[in-house]
């Protein structure tokens, strides 16, 4: 009877919001963990949508615009505190903030030092951008 | 459209004046700030505004109804339900606020102060919408009028790495946990078809899931993903890992007020949607097997991982502000004791009077306590931390009794009262709380054959050895300012003037020992409020008085 | 006389304000003065006690007490400390600042005020030139307060606060020469072991507030009967109520396996030793268990709980004195054995199953409390005279370090020798009575003890031997020390001289009491007639001495006074000998040696291995459990530590975890 | 034991019961962990398989498509997309592309809002995530732009570790969601029943009222019933079959019902020749069928359990509608002296056990003070039934002639006020206003659907969100708007960092190095 049935829309968000966790979880970029955390609530939106109109009432859907709302709110803080922090670290990586730790525990390192893998490119047809930062130092050097 | 519904929704506007009023006050400060810097002026207004509001709150009679009628459709309809429970909570917040004003007052340079009270204003706010809130919507937002503030807070008064690490740790675990609540809250909606908090309750306790024996799988996700993201704000393990990073790096005031603001603001969340209050449910329109199997096994196991973890962690430290964390940690495992308690004495009336006030009003006796002496103690460093001499490891502390007679005995006082020594408030709390656990009855009838009261036993016993090993880390502190002497070559600690903050430590001592000493005065307020509490099928208690 | 009630809260006020006093004005002000606040209180306070103890004399009544009251007792109630519920209603509940004069409050005031004030004068010689002299008074005052207030609360919630307030003066004074490591870790120690049987107490205190709604003496026992119908279901109530309660007593007074902070806590001065832990604060827990009788005395399995441990821990710690060298260490030994002999006595106050008189409960509780009174007297007096000592050579305390110090301290020699013969339980002086008192009730519970007879003879004669023992290692000490040839250690330069009047008057004093007091009270059924009147104590039936087991425990008293004589003062070489004996066993006569030998192997050697061995399974087994007890957080919390790491994303990987954890744990169950 | 227990129900409920979530959960897991940023990763191609494979598994087995239809179609698009995107979020190495991906993610979402009747919603979002989030956020990233690959992009914080919590953790919410909700069938199987339901509960109030409804209005509605009943039951026992075979008695509560419920029917079957059909019994048995089913679907309604109050008092009203038959019978008949007083007496003491029962259900669901009309009326009559009961059973007694006809007529007052003040015991309280829908107590059968069965939102529903947020949620608007201010205040603050003097007491904290400019 029911071409789309609720649990299908659920499903999605749940997954959204487990990969919007994950990301967060892994991810070391502030702006990425920031949109990650977005994602999440992308979920609980989608979540919020598809029981409303399994409900037939639109508290749901009002409920996801006061989500919105405090979407943009925190947005604006985390655009604030990322320029701020950014400034003084000039990075972006969030594992460089471990300064507040158990005063046993040594700082986390990473255990080896990143290196551009020039010749054994994984993936030929599929260069990422800032992949290869030879090229780059190359072209910028043209200009 | 049903006018009492319309009119219910007006009529809770009455109702939230203070926090209006504090909204106002604190728009007022953002905007004058811009025109005058000054801490003095603006924290008295900060300071007026929270008198100000708390008049208001202690003297407005409670809301009367037009009928019987109009009271149930408020119930179910209006976004704010003030019982007397909230009333009690909107007090603690108030008062909790001046006292954190006050502590502020000098650690924020006169530029930044308006911005600092304004967003101080705003989380009391927050904290009094929450204490009040009956939709899940009104909750939500309530709850992140108390979080974004806190991160500008965070912020604010330092800007060296650590500061700026502990507000970005933060934000970040917040906006992570309030993900979670949210999905939660998403869910149970969907349950239930209505964002109203009794309505949802209503849902869940009128279904006979006993009987079914089918609890459906959303309404379990639901209630953990609400527990683990009020969990981060009431410190509960494992959502308790930033509260020692997080003190540590930031400012003792904000310290105080993370400590302080977001676990009442937690509990009184978990309270409400976990729906414990309505105790009037009575056994045949319980709550279900949730209430005899998985949310009561949740919050056993959180209270004694809780308790017990944030102790041992505690035993480690040497920072103070470390300490204080783990301690809260921990405090906040006796008071989950508390709410794993509350659905098995809510069923039924006991011998003594206290079996009713069994575990609802002895947390909120144990959040008032608790504020008083953490606060306290967080107060008492502020005061006695200077630029050229900051106190953050215990040994600072060494030979504190000898350069500073008076403070340290206030110092001490707190640390006896968070280990629950008699005669301070904390003994009570932990009196009333592990007395809770004891006042679970064996119930051969119940779904699990009785064994919830050796449990719940078992759940105070592993409290009293908590309490035990406290002393350690507690007694450490005291050592070292009475049993020792100061370091040579070390400068003696000065001796505060006479500042706010000094006023809020005396405040604090004050309540501390007030509420060791007359535990009444606040133990029969907040029994009458849990047993004035609003049961779902029938009519209000209150208004029932109201209407006579 | 009875007006005197009224100012019964003076009692503990006054050494409250002292301390106050002391506290905030002794180091600026008072300094050297500092002893007056603390000495002038006490000694109020100790006038006041004798005018209660005289004044509740007069309120016996005989016959059927007055309607509305109880009998004998004094109740005030100054303040409600915590009121919930309607009044009028069952669910009232109340729990107020009461106090309450009876004969056992009264007993236990006297104990503590007058020997409290006579300590305090003998500190002001013995800490003279301490830097931290106000800080001592204001502390021995605090800890008066505290006790007076634990013996004088009439109900649970008072006496624990003042519970909680003597361990807490413990602690300060044990710490007290806090610069010593050995000092703070006692200290330490004293305070974490002894919070173990807190929590326990309060366990008890929770579970009596819910079965009997109630905290009030009086109120709890008027709910014995419902408790004991409630034992057909629920059997392990009441034993484990009392148990529960015991867990606290054993903390506070040192019974095995709680017992090993008291040794330790010698590191304090002499004088807080003398008072808190050999004279008051340690029988604070034989205090609760008397209070309690009623209770315990309807659960014997807890009984027999109660007279084994007190037995195993008299029989236990006086084996273990008799090898100690550390003069302190002899008496703190022989403290833990004493308390052992106490709570072997309230175990043994075992309940005739019928009959409404109960001969040997009265019997035995008054064995305990009057041996609590005695051995107050003359512990203090050793241990005083131990500190003379110990003044006198300039600290040093090692008994292998001095001997012969008769001609040097005389006065201290002879109240030495008072307080040990008392200690001793030899004929017509303190212990002697006491400790009769104490055997003749195990004796009798063997008989009316149905299930467990076999169990009290056994601890009967644990008992027996336990009194040779210590009259054994007392004159061992006492002959060690002013005996023999005389030797004075380099350490106390050439002021080996006897102390200042200051300390000896109180000296003298404590001697006359520890010789006579037992005489005076009890074969004189003086000590007796009084505490019987106690409310909930059962009446007593005038009983004869059994002469018998008199003259039994005195043969076992002078045996081991004789021993100690023969091996300490006419074969002085012969302890040395029997450590070197495998060299110098030759050199004896061939007789000789046949006796000594034959003595040696059947006696010395097996008192002297089971001393060894006690001594090494106390240091090594329980010691070191409790250690392990002690330091089981800290690893666990090692364990936790790296968990803390300060990553953030760390931090929500473990939320996460949690949360996982948890939802599949429960989802399914 | 126990725990052994535990962890073999787990492990045949993981790979057995729900392999292809397992295996969905599993492959993504790969998926995701192989496409981590990290110095050495094997070769996409491994990861981008495994993404498509879960994506697969996921579409194919844990969200089948029923039956396709446009709706179907823009939904998968939108869900692939949706899922894809987010894939590519969280493992992309470049921030930039992940910011897109994220706008990608959301315009995905909207498309399922649109599909769900939220317009507006679809536009807030778009509006407010890719005109202002993903703008500030490329800002930010112009501002941060790497010139090499940063620690902070080409590394992830403990890879598997994560993934693995993470997909454990969705696994187990799919689980939980699919076991609720998997049932469309049942749905519609429910909505059956619940149809049936109201006929049924038609004749009910027909036959309470005194009109014997009839014979073959009967007849249908036991057959109609009947067969939805026994269709059910079969799909029931299809879903639960057992390698054992059946139970011969159903467990499972829902199944119980059912099964009571072919009882029920079976009976009533029988009795459907004679006058006895006892309407109420299929009633009840329908009902509990109704509320078992309404449970395994998650659907939790406020106030179904105090609405069955009114069922409640079905078995007592039947018993007064037996009194009445007895004084019938009693009045026809000759009875004797003791058969009077016996007969009377009984009929008391159902009125009295009937008054006391209603009581009890008025205290429960209407307020003290509330009085009804029809309330009043039943008391009446009940008051006037009883007097002139205890009037008459002592004239009985005293072996005098007995007014039965009086009695009956009273009786039957009796009934018909209760049978019209049972209909008052409903509860009346919306949950919010109507200005957010209808409330979510409404019984299923009340809700307006549309053709495919889903419940009607209204066609102008951005109009009645509006409505909503300025009626029910107006208090939530205004803290929503001082949200807004004090994130913008605190931004300002944060970003821009007014200097301080060194003098003030509050620069005692700040080390000059830690100053932004």
């Amino acid at each position: 009877m029911n071409p789309v049935p609720l649990q299908h829309f659920l499903v999605v968000g749940a997954i959204l919001f487990a990969l919007g966790a994950i990301g967060f979880m892994t991810r070391r970029n502030l702006i990425i963990m920031f949109l990650c955390a977005e994602m999440m609530l992308q979920g609980v939106a989608l979540n919020l949508v598809a029981f409303a109109r399994y409900r037939g009432n639109l508290q749901g859907q009002s409920f996801v615009l006061f989500i919105i709302t405090v979407a943009a709110c925190e947005a604006a803080l985390a655009l604030a505190l990322i320029l701020v922090l950014y400034k003084r670290k000039n990075s972006l990586d969030v594992s460089l903030w471990q300064e507040l730790r158990e005063e046993s525990e040594e700082p986390t390192l990473d255990e080896e030092p990143l290196e551009s893998p020039p010749e054994t490119s994984a993936m030929p047809h599929l260069p990422p951008a800032g992949r290869e930062p030879q090229k780059k130092r190359e072209e910028t050097s043209h200009v | 459209m049903n006018p009492l519904t319309t009119e219910s929704i007006l009529h809770s506007f009455p109702l939230i004046i203070p926090e209006a009023l504090l909204c106002l006050v604190a728009c007022v400060l953002f905007l004058g700030g811009t025109f005058r810097p000054g801490r003095h002026l603006w924290g008295s207004v900060a300071f007026l505004a929270l008198v100000v509001a708390q008049i208001v709150v202690s003297t407005t009679p409670p809301r009367a109804f037009a009928s019987s009628e109009a009271a149930r459709s408020a119930l179910f309809s209006a976004p704010i339900w003030l019982d007397s429970y909230g009333v009690l909570i909107k007090t603690l917040a108030l008062v909790g606020g001046m006292i954190l004003v006050l502590l502020s007052w000098n650690e924020i340079d006169d530029h930044h102060a308006p911005e600092y009270h304004g967003c101080l204003l705003t989380i009391i706010a927050g904290l009094c919408f929450t204490a009040g809130a009956n939709d899940l919507v009104t909750l939500f937002l309530a709850l992140e009028l108390i979080s974004i503030p806190t991160y500008v807070l965070l912020y604010l008064p330092r800007v060296e790495a650590t500061a700026q690490e502990a507000a970005l740790k933060y934000f970040l675990l917040s906006i992570f946990s309030s993900a979670l609540l949210l999905f939660g809250f998403s869910y149970l909606y969907g349950l239930s078809g209505t964002t109203n908090l009794h309505g949802i309750i209503d849902a869940v306790a009128g279904q006979d899931l006993l009987e079914a024996r089918v609890v459906p799988g959303t309404l379990i996700v639901a209630v953990f993903m609400v527990v683990a993201g009020l969990g981060f704000k009431i410190t509960a393990v494992p959502f308790h890992y930033y509260a020692a990073d997080v003190y540590q790096g930031t400012t003792t005031p904000c310290a105080a007020l993370l400590a302080y603001v977001p676990k009442v603001a937690g509990f009184v969340a978990l309270v409400r949607v976990l729906g414990f209050l309505p105790y009037n449910l009575g056994a045949e329109r319980g709550f279900g097997p949730m209430a005899t199997s998985q949310v009561s096994m949740l919050l056993w196991i959180l209270a004694a991982v809780t308790m017990t973890t944030g102790n041992i962690l505690a035993l480690w430290q040497t920072n103070l502000k470390r300490l204080l964390a783990y301690s809260s940690v921990a405090h906040a495992g006796y008071m989950l004791i508390g709410l794993a308690v509350a659905p098995h004495i809510n069923f039924r009336t006991g011998p003594t009077a206290l079996i009713r006030a069994g575990s609802v009003d002895a947390i909120l006796f144990y959040l008032a306590a608790y504020g008083a002496m953490t606060i306290g103690a967080f107060a008492v460093l502020a005061c006695l931390s200077s630029r050229e001499r900051p106190v953050e490891e215990i040994k600072d502390l060494e030979g504190l009794s000898r350069s500073n007679p008076g403070i340290a005995l206030l110092l001490a006082l707190f640390l006896f009262s968070l280990l629950g020594m008699p005669l301070t408030a904390g003994f009570w709390g932990k009196a009333l709380l592990f007395l809770s656990a004891f006042m679970v009855e064996s119930d051969p009838t119940a779904l699990d054959g009785g064994s919830v009261a050796r449990w719940f036993r078992i759940l105070a016993i592993i409290g009293a050895i908590n309490a035990a090993i406290a002393g350690y880390y507690y007694l450490r502190v005291i050592a070292a300012m009475y049993l020792l002497e100061p370091r040579p070559g070390e400068k003696p600690l000065p001796r505060p003037k006479l500042s706010p903050a000094l006023v809020a430590v005396f405040a604090c001592a004050a309540i501390t020992l007030l509420l060791g000493v007359i535990p009444s005065l606040l133990s029969n307020r907040a029994q009458k409020a849990a047993e004035g509490k609003v049961p779902v099928a029938t009519l209000p208690v209150e208004q029932q008085q109201a209407e006579r | 006389m009875s007006e005197v009630f009224s100012y019964l809260w003076l009692i503990p006020a006054l050494p409250l304000l002292a301390a106050t006093v002391t506290a905030f004005f002794g180091p600026r002000f008072l300094k050297h003065n500092s002893h007056w606040p603390c000495v002038a209180s006490v000694a109020l306070s100790a006038l006041l006690s004798f005018a209660v103890f005289f004044a509740v004399r007069g309120t016996f009544h005989e016959g059927p007490p007055p309607l509305g009251e109880r009998a004998n007792t004094v109740f005030k109630t100054y303040y409600t400390w915590f009121e919930a519920g309607t009044p009028g209603t069952p669910d009232h509940l109340q729990v107020g600042l009461t106090l309450r004069a009876d004969p056992l409050t009264a007993i236990m005031l006297i104990t503590v005020t007058f020997i409290g004030l006579l300590i305090a004068i003998y500190s002001i010689g013995y800490m003279h030139d301490d830097p931290g002299y106000p800080r001592f008074f204001a502390a021995v005052a605090l800890f008066i307060t505290s006790m007076t207030l634990l013996v004088l609360g009439d109900n649970f919630l008072v006496l624990f606060a003042g519970w909680e307030g003597v361990g807490l003066c413990s602690y300060l004074l044990i710490g007290f020469w806090y610069s010593k490591p050995a000092a703070a870790a006692a200290a330490r120690k004293a305070f974490l072991v002894t919070r173990i049987g807190d929590a326990g107490m309060l366990l008890g205190i929770s579970l009596l507030w819910f079965k009997c709604g109630s905290l009030q003496y009086d109120a709890v026992f008027a709910t014995l009967p419902a408790l004991k119908a409630a034992q057909a279901t629920e059997p392990w109530l009441l034993t484990a109520i009392c148990l529960l309660l015991f867990c606290g007593a054993a903390g506070k007074s040192a019974q095995f396996p709680l017992h090993v902070w008291l040794p330790d806590a010698m590191e304090g001065p002499t004088p807080v030793s003398a008072l808190i832990h050999a004279a008051t604060m340690v029988t604070a827990g034989v205090y609760l268990v008397a209070r309690c009788t009623p209770l315990f005395s309807a659960a014997p399995d807890a009984q027999l709980v109660v007279a084994c441990i007190g037995g195993f821990t008299a029989l236990l710690a006086a084996l273990i004195a008799l090898t100690q060298t550390d003069l302190k260490r002899v008496l703190a030994y022989s403290t833990l054995s004493q308390l052992g002999y106490m709570f072997l006595a309230l175990g043994s106050a075992v309940a005739l199953e019928d009959g409404a008189e109960q001969p040997l409960v009265i019997l035995a509780v008054t064995a305990a409390i009057f041996h609590l009174h005695t051995h107050a007297f003359f512990k203090a007096l050793l241990f005083l005279s131990a500190g003379s000592v110990m003044h006198a050579m300039g600290g040093v305390i090692d008994m292998r370090k001095f001997s012969g110090l008769k001609k040097v301290m005389p006065t201290t020699r002879w109240t030495f020798l008072c307080g040990a013969v008392a200690l001793a339980g030899l004929p017509i002086f303190s212990g002697f009575w006491s400790k009769d008192e104490i055997l003749a009730a195990a004796y009798e519970a063997s008989h009316v003890s149905k299930p467990f007879g076999g169990v009290y003879i056994v601890l009967f004669l644990a008992g027996l031997i336990t009194a040779g023992l210590t009259s054994f290692y007392t004159f061992r000490a006492y002959f060690m020390t002013f005996e023999g040839e005389e030797k004075i250690p380099h350490e106390a330069g050439h002021h080996a001289h006897e102390s200042p009047p200051v300390m000896t008057v109180p000296l003298q004093i404590l001697a006359f009491f520890a010789l006579f007091i037992g005489l005076i009270l009890g074969p004189t059924h003086l000590f007796g007639g009084f505490l019987e009147k106690t409310p909930d104590l059962p009446k007593t039936v005038e009983e004869g001495h059994n002469w018998i087991l008199m003259l039994g425990s005195t043969l076992f008293a002078l045996a081991g006074t004789g021993l100690a004589y023969y091996f300490y003062l006419l074969k002085p070489a012969l302890p040395a000998l029997l450590a070197t004996r495998l060299q110098g066993l030759y050199q004896l006569s061939y007789n000789k040696f046949y006796i000594d030998d034959l003595y040696d192997f059947f006696i010395v050697k097996p008192l002297v291995g089971a001393a060894d061995f006690t001594r090494i399974f106390d240091k090594v087994v329980v010691d070191s459990l409790v250690d392990v007890v002690g330091e089981m957080p800290p690893l666990v919390g090692a364990l936790l530590r790296p968990l803390q790491n300060g990553l953030v994303q760390y931090y929500a990987v473990t939320m996460m975890i949690g949360l996982t954890m948890l939802l599949i744990a429960l989802a399914r169950s | 034991m126990f725990l052994l227990n535990f962890l073999s129900s787990g492990l045949k409920l993981v790979f057995v019961d729900q392999w292809p979530l397992t295996l969905a959960a599993v492959v993504g897991l790969l998926a995701i962990y192989l496409l981590l940023p990290r110095p050495r990763r094997l070769p996409l191609v491994w990861g981008i398989a495994a993404g498509i494979a879960a994506l697969f598994a996921v579409v194919v087995l844990v969200i089948p498509p029923t039956r396709l239809s446009v709706e179907g179609v823009i939904f998968y698009v939108c869900a692939v997309t949706a899922i894809l995107a987010g894939g590519l979020l969280v493992t992309q190495r470049n921030p930039a592309r992940a910011a897109l991906s994220f706008a990608l993610v959301v315009l995905a979402t909207c498309g399922m809002f649109v599909l769900q009747a939220a317009p507006f919603l679809m536009a807030a979002t778009i509006i407010v995530y890719a005109g202002a989030i993903i703008v500030t956020f490329l800002f930010v990233l112009m501002l941060a732009q790497q010139e090499f690959p940063s620690d902070a992009d080409a590394r992830s914080r403990e890879p598997l570790l994560a993934t693995a919590t993470g997909f454990v953790l969705l696994g187990t919410l799919l689980y939980l969601i699919t076991t609720t909700y998997q049932h469309p069938t049942l749905q519609s199987h429910l909505d059956e029943v619940t149809a049936g339901l109201q006929s049924i509960q038609t004749l009910v109030q027909q036959q309470e009222l005194g009109q014997s409804p009839s014979q073959e209005d009967l007849d249908r509605a036991i057959k109609e019933n009947m067969a939805k009943v026994t269709a059910f039951e079969e799909w029931w026992k299809e879903q639960h079959k057992t390698s054992e075979g059946d139970p011969p008695i159903p467990t499972d509560p829902l199944g119980q019902a059912l099964y009571d419920a072919e009882g029920a029917f079976e009976r009533q079957k029988a009795n459907l020749g004679r006058d006895d059909v006892s309407l109420v019994d299929l009633e009840a048995a329908l009902d509990k069928i109704r509320a078992a089913a309404e449970i395994h679907l998650g659907t939790l309604r406020p106030h179904v359990a105090t609405s069955g109050e009114s069922g409640r008092l079905r078995p007592w009203i039947e018993s007064i509608c037996q009194a009445t038959t007895r004084i019938r019978k009693l009045r026809e008949g000759t009875p004797t002296t003791e058969d009077r007083v016996l007969g009377l007496s009984e009929t008391k003491k159902q009125l009295d056990d009937f008054q006391e029962v209603w009581q009890g259900s008025v205290q429960k669901m209407t307020e003290p003070n509330r009085t009804l009309p029809e309330t009043v009326r039943l008391s009446q009559a009940l008051t006037q039934a009883r007097t002139r009961l205890t009037e008459q059973l002592d004239r009985a007694r005293g072996d005098k002639p007995v007014e039965f006809k009086e009695i009956e007529s009273d009786l039957d007052q009796v009934r018909t006020a209760a049978v019209v003040a049972r209909g008052t015991l409903r509860p009346r309280t919306d949950f919010l206003s109507d200005l957010s829908g209808p409330p979510a107590s409404l019984m299923p059968g009340e809700i307006r659907r549309d053709e495919y069965g889903r419940p009607h939102l209204p066609a102008q529903n951005s109009a009645y969100l509006g409505r909503s947020l300025f009626g029910d949620y107006l208090l939530a608007v205004e803290m929503g708007g001082m949200l807004l201010l004090v994130a913008t205040v605190g931004a300002i603050a944060i970003a821009y960092r007014k200097p301080t003097p060194r003098a003030t007491p509050a620069n005692v904290m700040a080390d000059p190095a830690g100053r932004t400019a």
